[in-house]
């Protein structure tokens, strides 16, 4: 999968279609190749009991479960891209569109077999559809009526691409738009992106032209947390240069020193990331 | 493209002079001992030391366990350490393997003939207690070092 | 696209309204047609390990945990009870072509998706069945073929040489319900005996879960109504690391999928999970079935 | 190359997977090992420098725009080799699971990936020690210790291809052990559902499926 | 020839229910094709009766009516007069003929029963499903059909009377085709399989759904009439 070295500046509206064929080769490949499966029914079952025992758990209060489904799915989510990052490797997506097409090409093909279509993109292509046409979550399923209007059958797929996405500082709203189960024509699934999460984790790279037109900060208790960590410092300096120089001070306090430059550091990590 | 920049660093953490050459061609290009690399030089200074600290806590045995270089995703950072305390810090990119010998020739005999052994350069640059520990600012300027270690390091620019 | 007024073959007088089809065409439009289509490993395994933590906090004692595991394979098995007797029952000649349905599923998501296409794709996906297998003995063309079926049939005959024609003739029968009552000559035995149900366990039930029969059906020496199915390398608790106590809780899923299908076929029993490593095999599981009293009284009655 | 120890760090510094591997070949007068908050301090510490050699790009780099070549070459059988004593499955059974969970065939994968760590520290090279650091996407940092050590007497020869001197090509091989090591992370800790995110991983399984590869190593 | 056909669960609950009348009755009058009023209310009965049977032949090797020991053959309904022996033996001599008819498969298949019960020339069929639902099915008297209700409730006798007679097919005993029945059973029995595999379906659940009772009205029309 020696992928083309993506070209320097891909427009930000659309990706080459050569590298949407390489997507898809990939897809291909590791579904064909390199991933084990299991019988999609046992899985459909599986989930089918999951809902249906949600239902009488909350005294069929769909609201509810679709809540509950929409936060098991982000559970299975932040480990789910775990292992699509192990398996894929796939380089970090310079935009919504490559986004996407990973997510659509690859993602969905290595786990659930199935190639969603990707439309419905917004004029900012902030935000795009999925529309799931053979979803192996809903075989046997006929949701009774008074689910008709309130239950997202498949909503666990919207927590699973909402964990895994934040996962990699992608920010974003998903819901489901349409469902066949409820009669509708098709089953749609919408993801919006909100904004590009900062990489509070150092991820040891510049930020891409494309994070850094999206770069917002947002305070996090980890900022809080530095602030504590520089007033110790600052405290701790104060009360060090009281304390009589020792002359050789380097060679016998090296725990201390240590620790001093290790504030130091700190604050230089930290007041470059605030 | 073979060297990005040099640092030499004192015992009192401060960095006592660095050379930097910003365009890969010209070989006399870039800055020396030039002020906005102050903040840059306190951040090498902080990665290394760290480095160097995991370096001692994993060494092993009786020997002094010497941290040689440190590679990240776009560049190489070669250190040679003295038992002084100076430090001879040399970023490059990834073709060559090590610079241990070019740090150690500058050492011996460009930095001690031109500084250590020059009467008239100061032999400890922090000359009170608030110029120790990263706040120094006082830098090699004596013109012989800087054109030797100009004539040494300008063939590997481009290389 | 087709205009969708489903106006149902001749015989039928009565003309299905809009709302209640589209409400409910789609249970029974789907054949129960085995599409042996897979997902991955990690997608099952992934939602396994979330329902499994889902039910270890909802749970206060680990017998309600394994209770509650239990339920969720209990409502598996009696419904595979069913479906796998059934396929059973379909004459072998139409497995042969199950997975050529597959192919027409694939090749239907180019054509629009609206529910009449997913009926006609199973409906191409039988048809090449019945082109398969106009040779077949007489016996499966009851006497009493109504006529639509007959001529859906001819026309279906020729199916594999024009698609897309093809899909036009089937667009006017679309809510002709793909049934596959043709393929069965016979249903196929209930099981009266615990041996019957227990090989059947053993080797469909295992094959359709995880894709080999089990690896071996012991009946115990100790007591009469024990007997224990082993399996090698459990698939679904592979990643679940053995130093939790609740690691061996875990199995109950499948004890549940056992239990559920004996319960229904009419053999109360109780199913648990033992692990008996072996040097080869360090995850070798055991689920030892019990039955109940009753079971053997009707199976000696009966002997 | 044989690894001394293994540490696994989450994405925000916490040290959350440690073994030493003090197999055949480590020094025998084994000085104090360090004890487990030292490997804390040492994980945070690499945290924090990781982040700071991705700010130290040299003004040259940033100009000159050059296109740097991330791809790691595959290297086959490292670590999963068939050669080792436990190479065929076990049982002929079907389609069993091959001994990789939930990866099919006799390694995690075939093709040349390309190195998320685009800017932050890779390797360090000691007199005793090399240590190598692979970062994921998610933030995650699987760092080796291998007591293999780089040539530091080398001769400046200017024609030797850029990638093939000992440092790149130990950077590629530790980069496709601890991708394996990654897989049998999303394998044997995000499939188990008694670990709890961010929280030091406690399985067995991962543990034997790690010894395994290391001992197919060294 | 008017049928009632019911789906009857493990607990013997109704799950499902439906009375076939025959279209292609010549007089319009609703019920004419119909059971009579008053036999309409005994459908359940008759049923429930006929349950005894069934989870009698259920655990049989082969479930024919005429090899059940002692206890099997009873089909005895509430208001059928006749003593016992009689009717077993008439009841075996049906299923004999059927059991000869039919002779390959039904030792092979034990889901479908056959005529298990009958009461007075309503013939009771029935069918079991794996997981122990029990269609069961009284089929009105064919050749009795277009005559007016009276007829019916009077000749009881006479209808005993023939069928004691070893009733062969094409005796006027009540024309069942024994394929068509089953191929009924078999299609009712996929469109039971489809509706419990619906995960909102509970087992034993009554199944109230309109499309499953409009398919079982077709699947009648197409066998039954």
């Amino acid at each position: 999968m020696s992928k083309p070295q993506p070209s320097g500046t891909t427009s930000a509206t659309s990706s080459s279609s050569s590298q949407i064929k390489s997507l898809k080769l990939t897809g291909e490949d590791i579904w064909k190749n390199k991933t084990e499966k299991i019988n999609t029914e046992l899985f459909t079952l599986t989930y089918g009991s999951i809902v249906s025992q949600l239902c009488n758990d909350f005294q069929r209060d769909f609201e509810k479960v679709n809540e509950n489904l929409f936060s098991m799915g982000y559970n299975i989510g932040v480990r789910l891209i775990e292992d699509f990052l192990a398996r894929t490797a796939l380089p970090r997506c310079e935009n919504l569109v490559n986004t996407s097409e990973v997510i659509s090409l690859c993602a969905f093909k290595i786990f659930l077999n199935i190639t969603p279509q990707i439309t419905n993109w917004d004029r900012k292509k902030e935000a795009f559809s999925l529309i799931l046409i053979d979803n192996p979550l809903s075989e046997f399923v006929e949701l009774p009526m008074d689910a008709m209007k309130e239950l997202w059958y498949s909503n666990i797929l919207c927590g699973v691409l909402k964990g895994a996405l934040e996962m990699v500082q992608l920010d974003c709203d998903v819901w489901f738009v349409s469902d066949i189960l409820r009669g509708d024509p098709q089953t749609e699934l919408r993801i919006k992106l909100n904004r590009i999460l900062k990489d509070e984790i150092p991820i040891g790279r510049r930020l891409s032209y494309f994070q850094h037109k999206q770069f917002k900060t947002k305070f996090r208790i980890r900022v809080l947390v530095s602030r504590v960590h520089i007033y110790i410092y600052i405290m701790h300096g104060r009360a060090a240069r009281k304390l009589p120089d020792a002359r050789n001070m380097y060679l016998n306090v090296h725990g201390r020193i240590f620790f001093i430059v290790f504030f130091f550091l700190l604050y230089f990590f930290v007041s470059i990331n605030v | 493209m073979a060297i990005y920049s040099f640092w030499i660093f004192d015992k009192h953490c401060n960095c006592i002079f660095d050379r930097e050459w910003t365009l890969t061609t010209n070989s006399t290009s870039g800055t020396t001992n030039s002020k906005q690399n102050q903040e840059t030089a306190k951040l090498l200074y902080g990665m290394i030391y760290s480095l160097r600290s995991i370096t001692q806590k994993l060494s092993r045995g009786l020997n002094k366990n010497e941290m040689r270089s440190i590679s990240t995703g776009k560049y190489r950072v070669h250190t040679y350490c003295t038992a002084s305390g100076l430090w001879f810090v040399l970023l490059s990119d990834f073709k060559q393997q090590s610079y241990s010998q070019v740090l150690e020739y500058i050492y011996s005999s460009i930095y001690v003939t031109y500084v250590a052994n020059n009467l008239f350069s100061p032999y400890d640059f922090a000359e009170n207690e608030d110029e120790m520990r990263g706040q120094g600012f006082r830098k090699i300027t004596n013109r012989r070092f800087i054109d030797s270690l100009e004539n040494f390091l300008s063939p590997l620019v481009g290389q | 696209m087709t205009q969708k007024t489903l106006i149902t073959p001749a015989e039928n007088s009565t003309t299905i309204t809009q709302m209640d089809t589209s409400r409910s065409s789609r249970l029974y439009t789907e054949s129960l047609m085995f599409k042996k289509d897979n997902v991955s490993l990690s997608a099952m395994t992934f939602l396994y390990q979330e329902m499994i933590s889902y039910l270890h906090q909802s749970s206060t004692t680990m017998a309600e945990f394994e209770k509650k595991l239990s339920n969720y394979g209990e409502s598996i098995g009696l419904r595979l009870l069913e479906l796998l007797n059934f396929r059973a029952s379909l004459s072998p000649k139409s497995f042969i072509d199950s997975s050529s349905s597959a192919t027409t599923t694939t090749a239907t998501t180019t054509t629009t998706s609206n529910i009449t296409t997913t009926s006609a794709t199973t409906g191409t996906g039988t048809a090449k069945i019945i082109s398969e297998n106009r040779t077949r003995s007489k016996s499966t063309t009851s006497k009493l073929a109504n006529d639509t079926r007959t001529s859906s049939n001819s026309a279906l005959r020729d199916h594999n040489t024009h698609h897309h024609h093809h899909h036009h003739t089937l667009e006017r029968e679309k809510n002709l319900d793909v049934s596959l009552c043709k393929y069965i000559t016979k249903m196929r035995r209930r099981d009266l005996k615990i041996l019957d149900i227990l090989q059947f366990i053993h080797g469909t039930l295992w094959s359709y879960l995880f894709n080999h029969v089990s690896d071996d059906l012991v009946k115990s020496s100790e007591r009469a109504n024990e007997y224990m199915i082993i399996d090698n390398s459990p698939v679904l608790t592979q990643f679940i690391p053995n130093n939790n106590n609740a690691s061996l809780s875990c199995n109950y899923f499948v004890c549940g999928i056992i239990k559920g299908f004996l319960l229904s076929a009419g053999f109360p029993c109780s199913v648990n999970p033992h692990t008996m490593s072996t040097d080869e095999f360090d995850e070798r599981l055991v689920y030892l079935i019990q039955f109940d009293q009753e079971v053997l009284e009707r199976e000696a009655l009966r002997a | 190359m044989a690894i001394q120890s293994l540490l696994i760090v989450n994405k925000s510094g916490g040290l959350i997977y440690h073994r030493n591997f003090t197999g055949t070949g480590s020094h025998e007068q084994q000085k104090q090992p360090l004890n487990s908050n030292d490997y804390l301090i040492l994980a945070s510490t690499l945290h924090g420098v990781f982040a700071i050699a991705s700010q130290l790009t040299p003004k040259a780099l940033q100009l000159s725009q050059t296109q740097i070549d991330y791809t790691i070459p595959y290297i086959p059988n490292l670590g999963t080799s068939s050669g080792a004593a436990n190479a065929t499955s076990s049982g002929g059974r079907g389609s069993n699971i091959g001994k990789l969970g939930s990866f099919k065939g006799d390694d995690f994968f075939k093709d040349s990936f390309t190195s998320w760590n685009k800017s932050g520290l890779r390797q360090l090279c000691t007199d005793q020690f090399t240590m190598f650091i692979y970062q994921t996407m998610s933030g995650l940092k699987f760092i080796a210790i291998s007591s293999t050590v780089m040539p530091q007497r080398q001769d400046l020869n200017p024609d030797r291809n850029k990638n093939i001197n000992p440092n790149n090509l130990a950077i590629q091989v530790a980069d496709n052990f601890l991708r394996k090591v990654y897989c049998l992370y999303s394998d044997y800790v995000m499939k188990d559902p008694f670990y709890s995110m961010e929280m030091p991983i406690k399985s067995d399984l991962f543990e034997k499926k790690v010894n395994a590869m290391i001992d197919n190593i060294s | 020839m008017p049928q009632y056909f019911a789906i009857i669960g493990t607990q013997d609950n109704p799950i499902y229910e439906a009375e076939f009348t025959n279209p292609t009755s010549k007089n319009a009058s609703s019920n004419e094709g119909g059971f009579p009023n008053d036999l309409k209310e005994l459908n359940p009965f008759i049923l429930h009766a006929a349950l005894d049977v069934i989870e009698d032949l259920q655990w049989q090797p082969n479930p024919t009516v005429n090899n059940a020991n002692g206890g099997g053959g009873i089909g005895i309904g509430y208001f059928n007069s006749n003593t016992s022996s009689n009717s077993s033996l008439n009841s075996t001599g049906f299923l004999k003929s059927r059991t000869s008819l039919g002779g390959n498969n039904s030792a092979s298949d034990n889901c479908y029963l056959g005529k298990v019960d009958h009461f007075y020339g309503l013939s009771i069929t029935a069918y079991l499903t794996y997981n122990g639902m029990k269609f069961v099915m009284i089929h009105g008297d064919a050749s009795k059909s277009n005559t007016n209700e009276k007829d019916i409730t009077f000749n009881y006798n006479e209808e005993i009377n023939s069928k004691t007679s070893n009733g062969n097919r094409n005796k006027a005993m009540v024309p069942l085709d024994d394929n068509a029945i089953r191929s009924f059973y078999q299609e009712v029995h996929e469109l039971y399989i489809k509706a419990l595999m619906n995960p909102f379906y509970n087992l034993n659940d009554p199944i109230n759904d309109s499309s499953f009772d409009m398919r079982v009205r077709r699947l009648a029309k197409k066998y039954i009439t």
